[in-house]
C-alpha cells in the first residue's frame, strides 16, 4: 500500500504544527488543506473544525503533526506522540523536514499503535497550488445522468475537497484569534466586495427583466398570434426564429436563481457575454448606417438592383426560348415554358413598382432592429433577400417539381420498357408479362417523355443555379448569425487568460528522487485545448443538427427534391 | 493410409469414401476416370432442319427491311398515308381472320381472348396513335436527322437480337418495345401527322401481331410455313431492291449467309467438339419450371 | 469489443511467458528438426478467403481440421481477410491464430486477385509465424491462389485442398481451369474431398494423380444426435438446409414442394438457410397457399442446425452438384432418412442403406421421396439411434486431420523449385501463351519480394509469440477454459 | 540505464532509457533519432528546383519567395507538430500513468491516465501499413461494468519500437501494476 499525501505548497515553509485536512474514503490518501499553528487549545481546534465542517460539507479533520525544523528540538518525539492521543485517529501522520534535505520524511502512526509500521519509501508527496486546485474545473465535466459510475476517481475527490473547502481559507492570518493557520490567503478583498455589490444589484434587475420576458411571452403565446398561417410565417421567417432564441437566451440569464452547478454558469456567463458583444456590434452598425444618408442610398440603390435582377432574368429566358449553346430542345413545350416563366416576372416586377414608395420606411425601421443586435439586423436582412427573390423560389420549385414528374415517369415506364415492374409489397422488381396495348402505350409515352426531358433538364438546371446562389447568400448570413449566438466568447477568454481554471487534467513533475526520502512529485494543470472549450461550451443552437452531406445534397438536386435554407432539409446554413 | 504405406491385401478398391481401405491415400486406381465421358448427348444436326429453324431468323430480318422500305416510300412521297392505312387494315382483317381461324386448336388450356377484348384494344391502339400523332410529329423536329438514324438504327438492332425465335408468340417486350421506338423516331421524321399515324399503325402490324399470327401457322403447318418465311423474305429483297439496290444486295447477301451459311459452318464445325463430361457436371434442370415464375 | 479485450489479455498473458521464449524465438531455425523426421511439428499457415464469420463447408473445414492438428502438437495460424469491422489479429479455441488482412473483397467474398498486392502481408504472415507449410483452400478463393503463387516466390512448400467441383462446358469455366492449372502447377501436394472431385482437378489442372489424395471431409458426431422426441407427430417433415442458391438445386425443391404437398396432406417442408432463390420458394409457397405448411427459418446460425435437423424425418438435398456434401452427413447423424440427388461426390459419402439417390429431376425426386415417405408410414425404417451409431464413426475430424499430417510430412522433405526451373516448369505445364505470361508475372513477383526484403529485411521483423505448436506459450492453462475463447472461438462469433 | 540495442520496426536505431524515481515510480524514454539536416536539405531542394523551374518559364519572382516561405513554414509545421523527439512514460504505482511526448520544436503534450481507469497495459498486435507490428497499450476500464474495456491507448505511437523494446517496458509496467 502506497500514502499519498497532497500537500500545498504556500505550507511548504509554514512553522509547525497541526496538520488539517481530509482522508479520501476507502483510499489511503491523505489532503492536507492547512496547518495549524502552535500554541493552541485542541477544544478550539476541534470547535473550529466542527464549525468549518459545517460550512462546508467537507469533513475536514485533524490529520497529524507537522514539525518544521527549528532550534527547540527537545522532547518534541515524545510531544509529537501526546499529541496523536489527544486527537483520536485511526491513522497519524507524523510529517517533517529536516534542515538539510529538500524532501520530508513521513512516519504513519497506525492506532492501535502496536501494529505500526514505517516504510520511507512508500509514500507519494504530491504538492499542489491550493489556489490553481480551488479555482480549477476539472473536465470532462462528469455527466450526473451517467448512471452505475463508481465513486468519482481520486483526482476529482481531491478536487472536490479543495474546492469546497473555501472558508477554511477565508481565515485571514492577520485576524486575530485563538487559532493560527497557514493556508493560500486570497488577497483582494477589495475586488470581491465590488463583485458582491454587483451581484446585489443585479438582482432586481434580473427580476424585472423576467417581468418583462414573462409579459412578450404571453403575448407570444396568445391565441391570436398562433394561428397557422402566422405560425408557418414565423417558423420561416429567419427574424422570428431569431427572436425566439434571443427570448430563450435572456430567460436564461435573467432566471432570478443563482447558477449551481458550473456548466449552467458558464451557460449564462457565454450567452451573456455574446448579448452584449451582439448589442453593441450593432449598435455600431447603426451608428454607420444612419449617417450621411446612408439608408436613403441604400433604399434607392435597393430597387433598380432587383429591377437589373428581373432584367437579366428576362434575358436568360429569352436565351434559353432560343437554342441555348447550341442544344436543340423541342420548341414547342420551349415556347411553352418561356412565356409562363416571362408572365412571372412580368408579375414580379409590378409587385415591386407596387413595393417602391414604402421601401426607404421599412428599411428605416428595420435599421432600428440592429438596436436589438447586430443579429437581428442580418436575419432580418435574410428574410429580406429571400422575399426580394421570390420569383426565383417560384421559378425553382415549377422547375423541380416538372422535372420530378418526368424523371418518375420515366423511370417507371424504363421498367416497362424492359418488361419488368415494380412490386410494392415486397419493394422489388419483378418480372411481368404486359399486354400488347399495355406496351404500345407505355413506349409511346416513354418516347415522348424522353425527347421532352432535356427541355426541362435545361430550366431546371438554370433555376436551380440561381436557386442555389441564393441559398448560399442565406446561408452565410444564417452562419454568421449562428455564430455570434452560439459562440462561448466568456469560456475562451477564460481559457487565455487563466489557463488553469478549465483544467483538462493534471500532469505531474518528479521533483526530488533522493532515494530514502519519499517521492515528490508537482501536480500542474492541463490546460483544456481551445477546440474543446468551443465543443464544451458552445451554446446550443437550431443548427446543431447533424447536416446532411453533399453527396446527399447532390442526389436531391439530381431527382428534383426541393432544397431550402432554413428548415433542417438544407446543408446551407453550416 | 498414408503415402508411405504399400498398397495391401488384394481386396478390389471401391470408390467409396465411408470405408476405411489399405489404400494410401493418393492410390490411383486403374478404374481412374473411368466415368470419363466424352461428346455424350451431342446432337447431330441435319443441314435441312437447321436451315428451316434459320429462315425464321431471315425472315424477321427482311421484316425489318420492309419496314424500312415502306418508310422510305412514304417519305419520299411516293405512297400516300391512306393508302399504307387502309392496305394495312386489309391485311389486318385478314390475318385476324387467320388467327382466328386457326385459334380454337392450339392451346384450350388458357382461355381464348373475347373479340370484345380485341376490339377494345385495337381501339386503344388506334385512338391513342391517333391523338399523338401531332406531338409525335413535332417530337424529334429539333434533333438531327442521323442521330434519329442512328438512335432507330440501334433500335432495330435490339430488337432483331432479343427477339424471341424459338417461340415469337408473346413477343418479348423488350424487342417489341425497341422496334415501336425506333419506328417513332422514324415517322417523326416523316411530313404530316397522317403519316406518322399510318407508319405506327402499319409498325404495330408487323412487330406486334405478325409474329403471333407466323407463330400459329408454323404451329399447325410447319412445311408451309417455312415457304411463307422465304415469300417475306424475298418480299423484303425485292422492296428493299425498289428502293435502295444497294441495301438490297447487302439484304440478300445477310439472309444468304444468315439462312445457307450458318447452318452449314454449324453442321460441318460439329466433328470438331470435344467436350468432357463426368459426374463432376452440374446437373441441368431439364423440366420447364415455368409454373414457377422464374 | 470484448474480441478486442480477449484478444488483448491472451497476447498479454502470451506476454507475461515472452521472456523465456525471446531467445528461442530470436532464431527459428533452431527449432525446426530436420525432415527426414517423420513426426516432426510443422508450422502450416491456412490461407482462405472463406472463414468464420462467413459460414460454410469450407469455413468448418479448416477451422476444425486446425483444431485436430494443433491438439496433434503443430503450430497453425490462419490467413483470411478481413470481415467487416473484423480486422488485425484474433485468437480463437486453443490459441488458433487468425489473421484479418485488409484485403479488399471482390465478389461473395473473394478478394481481387492481382498477383502483387497481397504479397507484403502474406510475406509478413509467412515470416513472422515462421512458417514452413502453405495450405491453401478452395478454388473460388483468389486470395489461396495468391499465397500459393507467393509461397513459392518465398520458397515455402504448399498443400492446396480443392473442395468444389467444375464442369468443363462452359467459357468461364475455361478461363478458371486455365488458372487453376497455372496456380496448382507447382504446388506440393493437392488434397480432394472425394474421389469424383480427385478425378475433376486431375483434369482440370492436368495434374499427375500421384499428388492428389483423397481425404474426405468429416462431422463432429457429438454436435448432431438424434432426438426422435422433437418431431411432430401426426405429421411428416421434410427438412432442406442450404444456402438457397441455383447450385443447390432451389427450383427443384420449388417444383418439388407443390407436387408433394397436394398428394400428401400431412407433409410439412422446413427450409433452412438464405439467398437469392429464396424468391422461387416464396413465390411457390404464395401461390399454392402453403404458409402453414412450408416454413422458410432464413439464415441459421451453425450452431441451431441441429435443432432443426431433429424435427424432420426426412432430409432432402437437391444439390445440382456437390463435392462432398457434408450436409447430408450431417442429417444422417441425426437420424434423419436423407433423400439426396445423384450428383458429384455424393455417392461415395453414404452407405446405399442409409441414403436413397434419384436423379436430378423433379419427378425422380419426387419419387424417392415418396418411397421414403411410404416406408416411414410402413415403419420400415431403422431408428434414430441405429443411424446415427452407423454415421457416428465415419468421418471425424481426428481421422482427417491424421491423414493430413501425413501429408505435410510427405511435402516437407520435397525440394522447392528455385526460380529457373520454376519458370521453366510454367512454360512446359500451362502451354507457351498463358505460361509465359505468368513465368513473367513470376518474375515480377520476386522481384516485388526482393525489393519488400531490401525496405523491411526479415531479420527486422520480430517472430510472432506461438500460441500455438511445439512452442507454445499459452498451453494447457489456457485450454482447459474454453468458456471465455468461445466469443471467438464457437463458429457463430459474430 | 542498460545501452542495449533498440531498433523501431524498421529497423532504425532508437534509445530506451527509464529511471526508477522510486521503487514504484519508473520513467521510460524512447527516444528516436532527431531530424536529420540531410532530409531537410534534400526537401528544400526539391522545393526550391520545383520552383525555379515554375520561375523558369513565367517570369514571377512571387513563385521563389512563395516557395522560400512554403519550405520554412512547411519546416516549422513539421517539427512543431509532427516530429517527435522524446515519447515517455512516467507510470507512479497506484496514482496513475502519465504519457507525454515532446516535439522536435520543443512542444509538450501530456496527458495523465489515473490508475483507477486503467484495466491493464498488454501487448498488442496490429497490422499497420503493410506489416504487422507489436504495440504497447493501456485498456481503459468501462466505468459501466468494470469487467468490459471502454477503449484502448496505444503507447510509443510515434516511434515504434521492437517487441524487445515493448517486452522491456510491459515486465516493469506489470510489476509496478502488481505491486500497486
Amino acid at each position: 500500500m502506497v500514502l499519498k499525501v497532497f500537500f500545498p505548497q504556500c505550507c511548504n515553509r509554514a512553522d509547525s504544527g497541526l496538520l488539517v485536512g481530509r482522508w479520501l474514503p476507502g483510499r489511503d490518501t491523505a489532503v492536507v488543506l492547512a496547518v495549524i499553528h502552535y500554541p493552541f487549545i485542541p477544544s478550539t481546534v476541534k470547535q473550529y473544525l466542527q464549525q468549518i465542517q459545517g460550512q462546508s460539507q467537507v469533513p475536514v479533520e485533524v490529520l497529524g503533526s507537522w514539525s518544521m525544523p527549528s532550534e527547540k528540538q527537545e522532547g518534541l518525539d515524545s510531544f509529537l506522540r501526546d499529541l496523536s492521543t489527544i486527537f483520536p485517529q485511526t491513522r497519524w501522520l507524523q510529517v517533517s523536514r529536516e534542515m538539510g534535505q529538500t524532501g520530508f520524511s513521513c512516519q504513519l502512526l497506525q492506532l492501535p499503535p502496536e501494529k505500526e509500521e514505517e516504510e520511507e519509501d512508500r509514500v507519494i508527496f504530491v504538492h499542489y497550488d491550493q489556489r490553481k486546485v480551488m479555482l480549477s474545473q476539472l473536465h470532462p465535466l462528469e455527466s450526473p445522468a451517467l448512471p452505475g459510475c463508481e465513486e468519482p476517481s481520486e483526482l476529482r475527490q481531491m478536487f472536490w475537497t479543495v474546492a469546497h473547502s473555501e472558508p477554511l481559507f477565508l481565515k485571514d492570518k492577520y485576524d486575530e484569534g485563538p487559532l493560527k493557520l497557514s493556508h493560500w490567503q486570497s488577497e483582494g478583498r477589495e475586488a470581491s466586495i465590488l463583485v458582491e455589490l454587483m451581484k446585489l444589484a443585479s438582482t432586481p434587475l434580473c427580476l424585472l427583466l423576467a417581468w418583462l420576458l414573462a409579459a412578450w411571452s404571453w403575448v407570444t403565446s396568445t391565441r391570436l398570434l398562433n394561428l397557422s398561417p402566422l405560425r408557418f410565417l414565423s417558423s420561416k421567417l429567419s427574424s422570428c426564429v431569431q427572436l425566439s432564441y434571443r427570448t430563450a437566451h435572456m430567460k436564461t440569464v435573467t432566471s432570478p436563481h443563482t447558477a449551481t452547478s458550473h456548466t449552467h454558469f458558464m451557460r449564462k456567463a457565454n450567452v451573456l457575454v455574446s448579448l452584449l458583444l451582439d448589442v453593441s456590434l450593432g449598435l455600431l452598425f447603426i451608428s454607420w448606417l444612419y449617417r450621411e444618408e446612408r439608408l436613403a442610398r441604400l433604399a434607392s440603390a435597393l430597387l433598380p438592383a432587383a429591377d437589373r435582377v428581373s432584367r437579366e432574368l428576362e434575358d436568360l429566358l429569352q436565351w434559353l426560348m432560343g437554342a441555348p449553346a447550341g442544344l436543340k430542345m423541342n420548341r414547342a413545350l420551349d415556347q411553352v415554358l418561356g412565356r409562363f416563366f416571362l408572365y412571372h416576372i412580368h408579375l414580379w416586377i409590378s409587385y415591386l413598382r407596387l413595393l417602391a414608395p414604402f421601401l426607404e420606411v421599412i428599411l428605416w425601421y428595420g435599421g432600428l432592429s440592429a438596436a436589438l443586435g447586430l443579429t437581428f439586423a442580418l436575419s432580418l436582412l435574410s428574410d429580406m433577400l429571400a422575399l426580394l427573390t421570390f420569383h426565383i423560389y417560384c421559378f425553382y420549385v415549377y422547375g423541380a417539381r416538372l422535372y420530378c414528374m418526368k424523371l418518375y415517369g420515366l423511370c417507371s415506364l424504363w421498367r416497362l420498357f424492359r418488361g419488368r415492374k415494380w412490386n410494392v409489397l415486397r419493394q422489388r422488381v419483378d418480372s411481368c408479362c404486359y399486354d400488347l396495348d399495355q406496351l404500345f402505350i407505355g413506349t409511346l409515352l416513354f418516347t415522348i417523355l424522353l425527347f421532352l426531358l432535356p427541355t426541362t433538364a435545361l430550366y431546371y438546371l438554370v433555376f436551380t443555379m440561381l436557386r442555389l446562389m441564393v441559398v448560399a447568400l442565406q446561408g452565410v448570413l444564417h452562419l454568421s448569425v449562428d455564430l455570434i449566438n452560439s459562440f462561448p466568447l466568456f469560456a475562451l477568454s477564460l481559457r487565455v487568460f487563466t489557463p488553469y481554471r478549465l483544467a483538462e487534467g493534471v500532469k505531474f513533475r518528479v521533483l526530488s528522487d533522493e532515494p530514502g526520502t519519499a517521492l515528490h512529485l508537482l501536480m500542474e494543470m492541463n490546460a483544456l485545448g481551445l477546440g474543446e472549450v468551443v465543443q464544451t461550451y458552445r451554446t446550443p443552437t437550431y443548427s446543431c443538427y447533424p447536416p446532411d452531406s453533399w453527396g446527399a445534397l447532390l442526389r436531391k438536386l439530381f431527382v428534383g427534391e426541393l432544397v431550402y435554407p432554413w428548415k433542417h432539409k438544407t446543408t446551407k446554413t453550416d | 493410409m498414408g503415402p508411405d504405406i504399400a498398397p495391401g491385401p488384394a481386396v478390389p478398391w471401391r470408390k467409396v469414401l465411408w470405408e476405411r481401405q489399405p489404400f494410401p491415400d493418393n492410390y490411383v486406381d486403374e478404374r481412374f476416370l473411368e466415368e470419363l465421358r466424352r461428346n455424350e448427348g451431342i446432337r447431330q444436326y441435319r443441314y435441312w432442319a437447321v436451315v428451316k429453324e434459320a429462315v425464321l431468323v431471315g425472315q424477321q430480318l427482311s421484316c425489318v427491311a420492309i419496314f424500312i422500305t415502306l418508310w422510305l416510300y412514304m417519305e419520299q412521297g411516293l405512297l400516300s398515308p391512306e393508302a399504307l392505312l387502309w392496305t394495312s387494315l386489309i391485311v389486318g382483317l385478314l390475318g385476324y381472320g387467320l388467327h382466328n381461324a386457326l385459334r380454337p386448336q392450339l392451346g384450350s388450356d388458357r382461355k381464348p381472348r373475347t373479340h370484345l377484348a380485341d376490339l377494345q384494344s385495337a381501339a386503344i391502339f388506334l385512338s391513342f396513335t391517333f391523338g399523338f400523332s401531332p406531338v409525335l410529329k413535332t417530337l424529334t423536329e429539333s434533333v438531327s436527322t442521323d442521330t434519329v438514324y442512328a438512335m432507330s438504327a440501334l433500335m432495330l438492332l435490339a430488337h432483331l437480337v432479343s427477339f424471341p425465335y424459338a417461340h415469337p408468340s408473346p413477343t418479348g417486350s423488350l424487342s417489341l418495345n425497341a422496334a415501336l421506338f425506333a419506328s417513332v423516331c422514324l415517322a417523326s421524321r416523316l411530313p404530316g401527322a397522317l403519316h406518322t399515324f399510318a407508319m405506327l399503325s402499319c409498325a404495330l402490324l408487323m412487330f406486334a401481331l405478325w409474329p403471333c399470327l407466323l407463330q400459329s401457322i408454323r404451329d399447325h403447318a410447319p412445311g408451309p410455313s417455312a415457304w411463307l418465311c422465304v415469300g417475306v423474305c424475298l418480299g423484303g429483297v425485292g422492296g428493299l431492291g425498289s428502293r435502295w439496290p444497294g441495301g438490297a444486295v447487302l439484304l440478300a447477301l445477310a439472309l444468304v449467309s444468315v439462312i445457307l451459311l450458318c447452318p452449314l459452318l454449324l453442321v460441318k464445325l460439329q466433328r470438331h467438339k470435344d467436350n468432357i463430361q463426368g459426374p463432376w457436371d452440374e446437373a441441368e434442370i431439364h423440366e420447364d419450371l415455368c409454373k414457377v415464375p422464374y | 469489443m470484448g474480441q478486442r479485450r480477449k484478444k488483448a489479455d491472451v497476447s498479454a498473458s502470451s506476454e507475461k511467458r515472452a521472456s523465456e521464449a525471446d531467445t528461442a524465438a530470436s532464431n527459428p531455425t533452431a527449432s525446426n528438426p530436420t525432415a527426414s523426421n517423420p513426426n516432426r511439428k510443422h508450422s502450416i499457415c491456412m490461407v482462405s478467403d472463406f472463414f468464420y464469420p462467413n459460414m460454410g463447408g469450407v469455413e468448418s473445414h479448416i477451422y476444425q481440421l486446425s483444431q485436430c492438428l494443433i491438439e496433434k502438437g503443430h503450430k497453425v495460424v490462419i490467413a483470411t481477410h478481413a470481415y467487416g469491422r473484423r480486422k488485425g489479429v484474433r485468437y480463437l479455441t486453443n490459441g488458433l491464430k487468425v489473421y484479418y488482412l485488409p484485403l479488399q473483397v471482390m465478389y461473395n467474398q473473394s478478394t481481387a486477385t492481382t498477383c502483387f498486392h497481397s504479397l507484403p502481408l502474406l510475406r509478413c504472415v509467412f515470416v513472422r509465424e515462421a512458417v514452413t507449410v502453405v495450405h491453401a483452400h478452395s478454388s473460388f478463393s483468389a486470395m489461396a491462389h495468391d499465397a500459393l503463387f507467393h509461397a513459392k516466390t518465398m520458397g515455402l512448400n504448399t498443400v492446396f485442398t480443392d473442395h468444389s467441383l467444375f464442369g468443363f462446358a462452359d467459357m468461364s469455366s475455361v478461363l478458371t481451369n486455365k488458372l487453376l492449372t497455372v496456380s496448382l502447377c507447382d504446388t506440393d501436394h493437392i488434397v480432394c474431398v472425394s474421389y469424383t472431385s480427385k478425378e475433376n482437378t486431375v483434369l482440370r489442372a492436368t495434374l499427375d494423380p500421384q499428388i492428389v489424395s483423397v481425404i474426405p471431409n468429416a462431422v463432429d458426431p457429438t454436435d448432431f444426435t438424434p432426438d426422435p422426441s422433437q418431431r411432430r407427430g401426426g405429421r411428416i417433415t421434410v427438412v432442406v438446409i442450404s444456402r438457397l442458391v441455383y447450385r443447390k438445386g432451389i427450383d427443384l425443391l420449388g417444383g418439388i414442394i407443390p407436387e408433394l404437398c397436394l398428394k400428401h396432406p400431412d407433409l410439412h417442408f422446413l427450409i433452412g438457410g438464405e439467398g437469392p432463390k429464396r424468391i422461387v420458394l416464396e413465390e411457390v409457397r404464395e401461390k399454392y397457399q402453403l404458409h402453414d405448411r412450408v416454413r422458410l427459418l432464413g439464415a441459421l446460425e451453425h450452431r441451431d442446425v441441429r435443432g432443426v435437423l431433429v424435427q424432420g424425418h426426412i432430409f432432402l438435398n437437391t444439390s445440382l452438384t456437390e463435392a462432398f456434401c457434408m450436409a447430408i452427413v450431417e442429417g444422417a447423424s441425426c437420424g434423419l432418412q436423407v433423400v439426396s440427388t445423384r450428383v458429384g461426390g455424393i455417392p461415395e459419402v453414404l452407405p446405399e442403406d442409409l441414403i436413397s439417390l434419384c436423379d436430378p429431376t423433379v419427378r425422380s425426386l419426387c419419387a424417392g421421396l415418396e418411397a421414403v415417405i411410404t416406408q416411414l408410414r410402413s415403419g420400415a425404417v431403422p431408428s434414430p439411434a441405429d443411424i446415427h451409431a452407423r454415421v457416428r464413426s465415419l468421418y471425424t475430424w481426428r481421422n482427417v486431420a491424421g491423414r493430413t499430417e501425413k501429408v505435410y510430412d510427405r511435402v516437407a522433405g520435397e525440394e522447392v523449385l528455385p526460380l529457373d526451373r520454376r519458370l521453366l516448369r510454367l512454360r512446359q505445364h500451362c502451354g507457351s501463351v498463358a505460361g509465359s505470361i505468368f513465368a513473367f508475372v513470376a518474375v515480377l513477383n520476386f522481384l516485388f519480394l526482393l525489393l519488400l526484403q531490401w525496405l523491411v529485411p526479415d531479420q527486422v521483423m520480430d517472430r510472432a509469440v506461438d500460441a500455438s505448436g511445439p512452442r507454445a506459450l499459452w498451453g494447457p492453462s489456457q485450454r482447459d477454459h474454453p468458456a471465455e475463447e468461445a466469443g471467438a472461438g464457437a463458429p457463430t462469433a459474430e | 540505464m542498460d545501452n542495449e540495442k533498440y531498433t523501431d520496426i524498421n529497423g532504425k536505431a532508437i534509445a530506451l532509457n527509464y529511471q526508477r524515481h522510486s521503487s514504484f515510480c519508473t520513467e521510460f524514454t524512447v527516444s528516436s533519432p532527431k531530424v536529420s539536416i540531410g532530409k531537410v536539405m534534400v526537401a528544400t531542394c526539391f522545393v526550391w528546383i520545383f520552383a525555379y523551374a515554375v520561375f523558369f518559364f513565367t517570369d514571377n519572382t512571387a513563385v521563389l519567395s512563395s516557395a522560400i516561405i512554403i519550405t520554412l513554414i512547411g519546416m516549422m509545421l513539421y517539427i512543431h507538430f509532427v516530429k517527435i523527439d522524446h515519447e515517455s512514460l512516467l507510470v507512479i504505482g497506484s496514482l496513475g500513468i502519465q504519457l507525454s511526448s515532446s516535439y522536435a520544436s520543443g512542444r509538450e503534450h501530456t496527458s495523465f491516465i489515473e490508475m483507477s481507469k486503467i484495466k491493464d497495459i498488454v501487448i498488442n498486435e496490429a497490422i499497420y501499413m503493410h506489416q504487422i507490428i507489436y504495440y504497447l497499450c493501456i485498456l481503459l476500464r468501462d466505468p459501466a461494468d468494470t469487467s468490459a474495456v471502454s477503449s484502448v491507448v496505444p503507447l510509443f505511437q510515434s516511434s515504434k519500437p521492437r517487441l524487445n523494446c515493448l517486452v522491456k517496458v510491459y515486465k516493469s509496467c506489470q510489476e509496478i501494476i502488481s505491486k500497486c
